[in-house]
């Protein structure tokens, strides 16, 4: 099975890194965009046949080391 | 898997490799039959231009490499030097110009990773990364992006090893436009009786593996054949690789580790040409055989033919033979840092290179063949004529030269670049970026090590020999204003295209003057790289030489540094200053010169370099002097501004010649320093310098708000001076491309 | 003062600060590898700069799931001194046992160069021989130096003297210029600039001498 | 409008960052996981709002700015 996991920046954290894409595109004459975030985009092969057993490790995957829940929040998608 | 081996060589498969009919029927007669697939792929990187110098190998040969602190010259990955109290030093310079231009940042960063393990394969623990580069002019859409990925690249690579990236030059010109040069300087330290060669020995003894997995990265030439192959039709395998520097960083330590045991008999990094050319290598210079067994090779990819396995450029790899018995042990290690080990052949009694696959021997060539085989040509030149000494005018303001120069792209300070680099990691770099040469400490001692890397490409092409002679007497120069004693040199000789017969004669020249100049210096080539075809469009590169000197300094606590110390200090001139604007970059910026026929380069005495310079270094050894800036680009009037600036002080000089003041100020003259000291010091210099034979002139002295030359020929604000040469490249970067 | 020098695979200022310790200190630390479940006795625990895991995914986040960390977070809870420089520091964030995190630089470069930084509480273990000084001059070194926590927790680092070192300059976009953090009980700090590159003249200067010498006055 | 895009690494093409999470991650105790790669995930807030104006733009702000097309590929949902 595959999950698919998204790790953004939560709300009200500077994301030095969407600042820099707005900027950049803006420099570049792109107008009309009114705000850019980064995130991270990870995807995992997993051997787990079971979603319900893949989704609660991959979520504990993720709160313990793919995100930094202080700062960022994840979600999973299982295909 | 398809079976490559099965298909037939066609003409056109061999030219898609880069071989030419000729060197395809040479390959014919040495196995005695035809190749198949997969021997072809591998003699045609054995063959290349990049492995084989099979265009520059006949001119290398008359290139001096000895000298009695010599330990090992060129043929090995590195350079070896001996520096005394049984220490060595080992270095190496490489090109990454084309991958650097396909993919600034992943380009810069495999390059860098490519010198490390070339100079940490032999022993040495990597403690300095230099690197010289070279863009197009300012103005050029790509200059900007590939600038700056390049100088990321570096900096991701070395800064995350965590080795200190100290110092490098950075030049513009148009013809780099669609060719830039990524040359990069490893230095490394090591036990004089702990250097590793390449030399494999002991039939039966393993052919081990380590490092990271094998991908199909970086197949060259024959991509789009193999690609036909690998049935993935849905994207084309990019032959760019990407660098991996926590791996390289496990990759140094693992190795030296076992480097400190007596299990390893032979080690080689798997640079270009991966697998094939570190096996070949190794048993080439054993006068053994190896037997590989590509199944075992770890893999980071599904279904990999022999022919991509053994070509595929990888980076973090390694190849080594051990002692018998040694296995367990080195496996150990290299489980402790996680990385990949495996067993991957043996050595045999048979001269052949012998790789099997899936219980078949799917690769059988003779070692001999691949190398002592490969064709060498001497190919026609006709030397570049001799040129005109030029008369160049004078601006009618000199003022607005001196800020357009200073504060301009060739002269601005090249902060922006090297803040991006942890230039003090490893806690030994003693004069960080910004000056003459760098020093770093050797760990744990007194002693240092100098490094610089110059070039001066304007004169290379003007006039090859003058250009090869200088690139080497600059180095040693820039050696010497620190204090240092210079004593060998790398370097990377970056050209366009050998079959046109100027471009080989510029190729001639240049290491024509750069065999005067190391011989006259005693100052031997160690090691180097060449990088030809450097060109688009059928529009070669400027000649570069890029050359890369280390000196070493016995008492780092006598080190000088080019910024003014005091107010008040006196400034001397050592060496004449003649009328020598031709291919300045006075010349080139204020006047415009002829790229087609150039004026005459000043010209270099190489005694006298020797004779001044050796002056400059006893002042500095003896403790006369701390302050000290050799002159190159810009003359008199850029090596002032550079003290000026760097010291936060001004100057005041008057200068005293024959010459139209203009000449006299950016004259290119060489074999000339500016060394700064108290009143009565300078004075004794003077004396001490008179009486020795040695020109040298008091030119006024350093202090208060302004840069002043002559009763205000020259009259600027210091503060003014300082912003543009510290701003014109951070504003240059940050303007929207 | 006994101290040990925590090693994660990439760490590359672990030689730095080691022989920094040993200079300042008079004694060689111990060198622990990240895999060790547990380690000598020490006094002083420090976790060093580089690129621990090569700062993949975030910086210092592997590392502080590593076996060691658990002991380092245990001895740290106990009070035992310890210091995280750089990648220390993220990784000090990480486990959680400094608040906030470090973030990309704001303008994206790497940056290394020399800092002016205010000392802005000379009333911690780390920071009392700086008492007097009015500003010191230390290198940075990193990509991700850039400090953010949100606005209650900058409220109360301030208002409990949390905050160690501050810049005078803006060097990577850090909230509030912070440089550097202590834990509530002030046993814990985290810094991005590195004191172990500038502990003698031959590097530029002497200004991180005092915060190794603080420790030791403070330990006897 | 909102443009979420994915740049993902092309096939065969190194990923260190994947690699090193599949290897803490079974430091960590978590078995199972056979594979995992990393991306980036950028989320743009958009002015335009008709549909292929703004996919054309998102598209060549991916092949100008957001992806290096060397050696990573793009893909963009628009919503
Ligand atoms: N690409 C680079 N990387 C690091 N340092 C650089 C680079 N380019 C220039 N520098 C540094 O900037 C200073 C000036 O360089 P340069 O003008 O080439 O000096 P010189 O004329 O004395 O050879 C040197 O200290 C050099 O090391
Ligand atoms: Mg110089």
């Amino acid at each position: 099975m595959k999950a698919r996991i998204h790790v953004t920046l939560k709300n009200g954290v500077l994301d030095p890194q969407g600042k820099a894409i707005e900027h950049a595109l803006s420099n570049m004459g792109f107008g009309g965009v009114d705000a850019a975030r980064q995130g991270k985009f990870i995807e995992l092969d997993l051997v787990e046949t079971d979603r319900d057993a893949a989704h609660a490790s991959v979520d504990e995957m993720c709160r313990k080391l793919l995100a930094n829940t202080v700062i960022e929040n994840y979600s999973i998608e299982l295909e | 898997m398809q079976d490559v081996n099965n298909i037939k060589i066609t003409a056109e498969i061999v030219k898609e490799h880069g071989l030419t009919p000729g060197e395809y029927d040479r390959i014919v007669g040495a196995m005695g039959r035809e190749p198949n697939y997969t021997e072809l792929g591998i003699y045609s990187v054995m063959w290349s231009e990049h492995c084989s110098y099979k265009s520059s190998r006949f001119h290398l040969k008359k290139l001096p490499t000895e000298a009695p602190w010599v330990i090992c010259g060129p043929g090995e990955n590195a350079g070896v030097i001996d520096i005394g109290d049984g220490q060595a030093v080992i270095f190496k310079m490489e090109s990454h110009n084309h991958p650097s231009y396909i993919e600034p940042y992943q380009g810069a960063a495999t390059g860098v990773g490519g010198i490390l393990r070339d100079v940490f394969t032999m022993g040495a623990r990597p403690v300095a990364n230099m690197n010289a580069l070279r863009f197009g002019e300012p103005d050029h859409p790509k200059t900007k992006h590939l600038l700056a990925g390049v100088v990321e690249g570096i900096g991701g690579y070395g800064n995350c090893v965590g080795v200190p990236t100290v110092g490098g030059e950075t030049n513009f010109d148009p013809s780099y436009n669609g060719n830039i040069l990524v040359n990069a300087m490893t230095v490394g330290v090591a036990d004089k009786d702990k250097i590793f060669y390449c030399a494999a020995a002991g039939v039966g003894n393993p052919v081990v593996y380590v490092g990271s997995k094998t991908g199909r990265d970086g197949i060259h030439g024959a991509t789009m054949a193999s690609a036909e192959f690998t049935e993935d039709s849905e994207e084309k395998r990019p032959t760019v690789q990407v660098g991996d520097p926590f791996t390289e960083k496990l990759l140094i330590e693992a190795c030296l580790e076992l480097m400190d045991t007596d299990a390893i008999i032979a080690i080689q990094d798997m640079g270009a040409a991966g697998l094939t050319s570190s096996s070949v290598e190794m048993a080439s210079k054993g006068g053994v055989g190896f037997e590989l067994n590509l199944d075992k090779v770890p893999q980071r990819e599904e279904n990999m033919t022999p022919y991509e396995m053994c070509l595929s450029e990888s980076q973090e790899r390694m190849l080594m033979v051990l002692k018998p018995g040694r296995e367990a042990m080195a496996h150990a290690i290299f489980e402790k840092w996680e990385l990949d080990f495996a067993v991957i052949g043996e050595i045999t009694d048979t001269g052949k290179l012998t790789l099997t696959f899936g219980g078949e021997v799917v690769g059988d060539m003779p070692i001999d063949s691949l190398v002592e085989d490969a064709p060498e040509y001497e190919r026609p030149y006709v030397p570049t004529p001799k040129r005109e000494v030029a008369d160049v005018a004078a601006v009618n303001d000199l003022n607005q030269a001196v800020m357009d120069l200073v504060g301009g792209p060739h002269l601005c300070s090249r902060r922006w670049i090297w803040e991006q680099y942890d230039h003090m990691v490893m806690g030994d770099t003693i004069q960080r970026p910004g000056g003459d040469a760098a020093v770093v400490r050797v760990h744990g001692t007194d002693k240092a090590l100098a490094i610089s890397t110059d070039v001066t490409p304007r004169y290379c092409h003007a006039d090859p020999v003058e250009g090869g002679r200088q690139a080497v007497a600059e180095t040693w120069r820039n050696i010497t204003a620190v204090g240092g004693t210079p004593l060998a040199i790398t370097n990377g000789l970056n050209f366009g295209n050998p079959e046109r017969t100027d471009i080989m004669g510029q190729f001639v020249g240049c290491l024509e003057g750069m065999g005067e100049a190391c011989r006259a210096l005693d100052y031997p080539i160690v090691s180097g790289n060449v990088s030809l075809y450097n060109e688009t469009n059928g529009s070669g590169i400027l000649p570069t030489p890029a050359i890369g000197g280390v000196g070493v300094m016995a008492d780092s606590s006598k080190m000088a540094t080019i910024g003014f110390k005091t107010a008040g200090d006196v400034i001397v001139l050592i060496g004449d200053t003649k009328d020598e604007l031709g291919s300045s970059l006075y010349e080139r910026e204020m006047v415009g010169n002829n790229t087609d026929n150039p004026s005459a380069p000043p010209h270099v005495d190489l005694a006298l370099e020797r004779r001044n310079g050796d002056f400059v270094r006893a002042l500095i050894e003896n403790g006369q002097v701390t302050t000290c800036h050799d002159l190159s680009d810009g003359g008199l009037v850029a090596a002032l501004a550079d003290m000026a600036i760097s010291g936060g002080m001004g100057v005041s000089a008057n200068v005293e010649s024959d010459l139209p003041l203009h000449v006299a100020l950016f004259s290119e003259t060489q074999a000339r320093y500016l060394i700064a000291a108290g009143a009565e010091a300078a004075e004794e210099i003077r004396k001490e310098a008179k009486d020795a034979g040695i020109p040298v002139q008091v030119l006024g002295t350093a202090g208060g708000d302004r840069f002043t030359i002559n009763g205000g020929a020259v009259d600027v604000a210091m503060s003014e001076l300082a912003a543009a040469h510290s701003d014109w490249m951070p504003s240059f970067m940050a303007k929207a491309s | 003062m006994k101290s040990a020098v925590i090693v994660f695979p990439g760490s590359n200022c672990d030689r730095d600060m080691a022989v920094a310790l040993e200079k300042i200190t008079g004694t060689k630390p111990l060198m622990v590898w990240h895999q060790e479940h547990t380690f000598d006795t020490v006094d002083f625990v420090a976790l060093p700069g580089g690129f621990s895991y090569g700062d993949y995914l975030r910086c210092g986040a592997m590392s502080a799931r590593s076996n060691v960390m658990k002991e380092v977070i245990k001895r740290a809870e106990d009070g035992v001194p310890t210091f995280g420089v750089c990648n220390g520091f993220q990784v000090l964030t990480e486990t959680g046992l400094l608040p906030g995190a470090l973030m990309r630089n704001a303008n994206l470069h790497f940056v290394c160069k020399d800092v002016r930084m205010s000392v802005e509480n000379t009333d911690t273990m780390f920071t009392s021989d700086y008492a007097g000084d009015s500003e010191i001059t230390v290198p940075v070194a990193h990509h991700d130096g850039n400090y953010f926590a949100d606005d209650d927790t900058l409220d109360r680092l301030e208002g409990e003297g949390q905050v160690a070192f501050r810049y005078l300059d803006d060097i990577n976009g850090a909230q509030r210029g912070i440089a550097g953090i202590t834990n509530a009980r002030g046993n814990i700090l985290g810094m991005m600039p590195h004191p172990e590159r500038m502990i003698e003249p031959a590097f530029g200067g002497s200004d991180g001498r005092k915060l190794f010498t603080s420790v030791m006055n403070r330990l006897g």
